[in-house]
């Protein structure tokens, strides 16, 4: 058994993140809300809630919905806009010296490019998610589902910036491989995968939806199985590191996507359940790495391959 | 705020589906402020897997006790009030925004101060009682507390032993007045003697109360519910129409609002 | 309130079954496995196990692991071939006076023909059950992927008989309810749905897959509001009775399904944690239709859409 | 077979993560023979889902007692086993085919039988033996107990105490012979005087037992381990491979299979 610090970091393209545990969009804010409770500089990176183009209320509540080991949500994209995202709050989550990732969503190519180009701008952020996978906008799954459609925008995006790129993929499709190679092969530096099952929930003594959206996002511990399934699949066809996300509750969970492919791995709805997950799944990597003599965490991604 | 395991101390049953939790939390206790609010969770499982948002009615600084009432409205809730004492629970809080003092809002010192309470509404409404009577200069509290029926009104003594003046409305007339507490709540406002209204209940009554308080000039604070994800304002998960257009986050901006800020129409479609 | 016994009895084609519980095809067996605890006369109708057209010996083990709120299934179609089934299981379970509804596998539309015309021979189902989305063989959700090819083996099975006809569609695809409307214009008389989410698990400390086949097919509560999502959009395009199915514990998670637009429910998973899940739930339609004071089941089908 | 809710009457850690619980369950009690197990789940949470399959170790057919040793393999058993005395289980049962008592095997009436016990493999066991001694014609019962060291030899009085001999092995020496318990089986087999071997505990083990077994051409009866549904033969989900190909379920078929039923190359494999 080696005690020597393990080499967890994660290359994404130019980037080099200092180890694979970041928090997943939409489920940690801006950073700040967790920030007197979190050791932020700790994480590998802290990818923020989604950002469009113009600020957006979002979706009339209920917005949320427990489901067994699970939630729907649809918040519809509520964010104040790019400008004052960067102009309000990166500053501020900077300087807490954590990489940050923005995510960023739109209705047409040209969103995204405008996007890209506001926070390459800006400075603070070391890397952009394409959200081509929001199933709780209107059209918001339109790019996810079409490898025609996700090659066009990785291809726009690509041109513009030479910061790192993820893309962002949904499950909901037939065949998740097809979107993968679509993304790679069009520059995407990286994968994340995945964004949340399409579901819903109907209030039984109101004999309506639960949520004011009618259909939601489905994540948490419930989806694990499917973003492994998912996981598996895209580590057979493409060569760029895999974000995994799904579901992720502690060590274990983060392990079984790192021996299914996953290079990183993003701790999303175990935010809400333990605000500390992030760096309590960091400490039990570096555990793990440390009693099976595992020098570098690289050793065991998609090792379950044999 | 805080995230700690703590052991469960008790728990009574008070009202058919309502149990007092005394919890043994010191930091949070400390720390709460009247109107603020414990995002609670069983340790270990996923059933339920969220945590749940509810009210401090009670912190006792010194003995480092939270007194919450919990009503089983649910699953989730169905499964905190059957745990035994001596069970661990996971506590993040204090978190939101607690009740304005009366001595920060501009509505005449020399005033009563209006409490209307309705079901476990009741809980930060104790709180806040309780954080009253030990200020310097302790205002005239009028408290008012509706239900269907006696059963439900739930820990009355507690708000009762910390008012100067209380008052009990019943829909079926076991206890009190016959009829709803916003009748009671009428004449008090006709008094013209108020300075400030807080409520906390059904989003009915409390749309009720906030209509009656603005027609009577008076400042009008309330507490509201909504489902929640995270808690701390992260998620966006507890959104509730804004006045203005656009939505608040009960879990941050809240869940004490002024009436003023909050779109009743929204909240009443829901 | 009325108290007078309301009528839960559904029409799939030309079939009337007495209530709307029935149970979900591998997850009861042929009836017999359940007979000394369940009263199987009174469930609305037994699917039993997939049939093939050959025996079949099933995937190697472990098969089953199970996960947050569910479990991973990866049997295999394991099963004795229909001539087996319709000699040695068959007459037995029809002596219990439940409708008895085959649920059909096959590798090309001849297979599926074929087992149509054993089962119809039989006299002893009262319909058929075309499962084209079964996750566990190899190209065993071919069909249930694609429309036309959908359409082309519901138009062949339809062709050669009369007894009502169901299609069991997968929830792995993109559109659902576009392989939906495929099987009804080509004939389906009922849909049945959702088969399970393609998943899988890793054991972490093996460091491999932990079902031998690698993937399998999740289900239980975890996929109930993917469920209810699908046959509330199917809902909305098509004509015919919908069988919800995914995650029916108890009779809410019934009545959630039938407010979304399903006809009638079955019975998976929930067999195993209850054998008496399935009268349970029937029991619980008929308290709920009396204290609502609904004579018809039929009333509150669909009732969410508004 | 019974789906009954029952009392967890008491629940005893008897070695690091191995508890014995006792429960209520009269009538599964009555009906259980040697072998057979329950299926058991903690009710209304779905954490976990499924049922978990456990040997029933005693009946106690008089007080209607079950007495099963669990040992904390996993999330669920570590659920199962953290239960409070007075707490719910649900269990179906009894499950399976029992062992077959001695004198329906044909082996020669007067030799012995072979109890070869491994970690919590013990359980079965103990249920067989105790049956055993209830027999017109008791058997002379020679039972072999193998652990990793001196704690894992859990409830090892309770098949000493009905056992003509009784002998142990730990593989660091901390108890008995130092080593496995199939080189105390090779002594035992090499008497020449053994009708029967039962056998129960880690694959590796059972499939040396089986083969020794063979090897001096003594009947050999092993009590299996697979992941289970729905444990009443419906699912196939429990499949372990035949001899001549195929699968056997080991909830209906077995657990307990004559060792020239099932493929061992299959089971070491996986
Ligand atoms: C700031 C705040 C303070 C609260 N204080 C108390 C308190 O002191 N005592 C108390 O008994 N309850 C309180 N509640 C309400 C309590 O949180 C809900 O009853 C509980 O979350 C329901 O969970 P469940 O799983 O039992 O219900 P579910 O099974 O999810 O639903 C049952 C019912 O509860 C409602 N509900 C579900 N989630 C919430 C939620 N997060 N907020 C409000 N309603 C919800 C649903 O609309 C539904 O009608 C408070 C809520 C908030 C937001
Ligand atoms: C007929 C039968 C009788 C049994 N009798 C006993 C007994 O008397 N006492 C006892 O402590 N255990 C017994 N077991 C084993 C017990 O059922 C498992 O340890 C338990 O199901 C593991 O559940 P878990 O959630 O804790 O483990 P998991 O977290 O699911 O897995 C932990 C470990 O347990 C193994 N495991 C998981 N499920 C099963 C299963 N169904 N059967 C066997 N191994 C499994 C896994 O391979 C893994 O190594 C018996 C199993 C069977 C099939
Ligand atoms: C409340 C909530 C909001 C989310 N918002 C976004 C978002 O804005 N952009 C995005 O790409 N993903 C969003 N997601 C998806 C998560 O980033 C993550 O991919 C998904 O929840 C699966 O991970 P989990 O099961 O660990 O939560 C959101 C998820 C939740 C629960
Ligand atoms: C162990 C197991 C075996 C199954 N076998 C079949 C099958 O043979 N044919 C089929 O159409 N569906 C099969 N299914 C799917 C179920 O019929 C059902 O559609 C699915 O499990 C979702 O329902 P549930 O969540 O209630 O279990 C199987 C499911 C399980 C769990
Ligand atoms: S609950 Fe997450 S923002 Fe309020
Ligand atoms: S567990 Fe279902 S057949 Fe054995």
């Amino acid at each position: 058994m080696s005690e020597a610090c393990p080499d967890l970091s994660v290359r994404i393209g130019s980037l080099v993140l200092p180890n694979p545990v970041m928090t997943a969009s939409g489920t940690f804010g801006y950073g700040l809300e967790y920030a007197d409770i979190c050791d932020l500089s700790r994480l590998g990176a802290v990818v923020i809630k989604a950002a469009t183009v113009a600020p957006r209320v979002g979706n009339r509540p209920p917005r949320i919905v427990e489901t067994a080991a699970g939630m729907l949500n649809a918040i519809g994209l509520q964010n104040p806009g790019a400008d004052a995202i960067i102009a309000e709050k990166l500053p501020e989550l900077a300087g807490f010296g954590v990489p940050i990732i923005a995510n960023l969503a739109g209705e047409c190519v040209d969103d995204y490019v405008l996007l890209a180009d506001k926070f390459a701008a800006c400075g603070h952020v070391a890397a952009l998610e394409l959200n081509i996978s929001c199933p709780n906008v209107e059209g918001g799954m339109a790019f996810g589902v079409c490898p025609e459609m996700t090659a066009e925008l990785v291809g726009s995006v690509r041109a513009i910036t030479d910061l790192p790129l993820i893309t962002k993929l949904s499950p909901n499709v037939t065949d998740i491989t097809e979107i993968a190679v679509a993304a790679v092969t069009a520059g995407s530096d990286a994968l994340s995968m995945i964004n949340t099952l399409l579901g819903m929930s109907i209030d039984v003594r109101r004999r309506r939806p639960l949520l004011g959206n009618a259909t939601g996002g489905l994540s948490g511990p419930a989806i694990r199985p499917v973003a492994v399934r998912c996981v598996w699949q895209v580590y057979d066809v493409v060569d760029v590191p895999i974000i995994g996300s799904g579901g992720i509750m502690c060590v274990e969970d983060a392990l079984e996507f790192i021996m299914a492919g996953a290079s990183a791995v993003a701790i999303g709805t175990a935010n809400f359940v333990n605000p500390l997950a992030g760096t309590e799944i960091l400490d039990g990597l570096v555990d793990y790495c440390q009693s099976n003599g595992i020098k570098d965490i690289s050793e065991i991604v998609g090792v379950a391959h044999g | 705020m805080l995230s700690t395991e703590c052991e469960l101390l008790s728990n009574q049953l008070v009202a058919p589906d309502h149990y007092v939790m005394q919890i043994l939390a010191p930091e949070i206790a400390r720390a709460s402020l009247p109107g603020q609010f414990v995002h609670l969770r069983i340790p270990r499982t996923m059933d339920p897997l969220l945590r749940r948002p509810l009210s401090v009615m009670l912190a006792d600084k010194v003995h480092g006790h939270l007194r919450l009432l919990v009503r089983a409205a649910g699953r989730g809730t169905e499964i905190i009030v059957a745990l035994p004492s001596g069970a661990s629970v996971d506590l993040l809080g204090p978190l939101g925004s607690p009740f304005p003092m009366p001595d920060e809002i501009d509505g005449g010192s020399d005033k009563d101060v209006l409490l209307v309470a309705g079901g476990v509404g009741v809980a930060p409404l104790v709180c806040l009682a309780d954080a009253m009577r030990s200020l310097d200069d302790t205002p005239y509290i009028r408290s008012m507390f509706g239900a269907s029926t006696e059963d439900m009104l739930v820990c009355w003594t507690e708000l009762a032993a910390r008012s100067d003046e209380f008052s009990v409305a019943t829909e079926d007339g076991s206890a009190g007045e016959e009829g709803l507490i916003t009748e009671v709540l009428a004449g008090q406002l006709e008094r013209g003697h108020a300075r400030v209204v807080y409520g906390c209940g059904p989003a009915a009554m409390m749309a009720e109360v906030a209509r009656m308080s603005a027609e009577a000039g008076v400042p009008c604070y309330c507490s509201f519910e909504q489902r929640m994800g995270c808690g701390v304002g992260a998620c966006l998960s507890c959104a509730i129409g804004a006045a203005g257009g656009g939505y608040l986050r009960v879990c941050k901006d809240g869940p004490v609002f002024n009436a003023e800020q909050v779109d009743w129409e929204a909240i009443r479609d829901e």
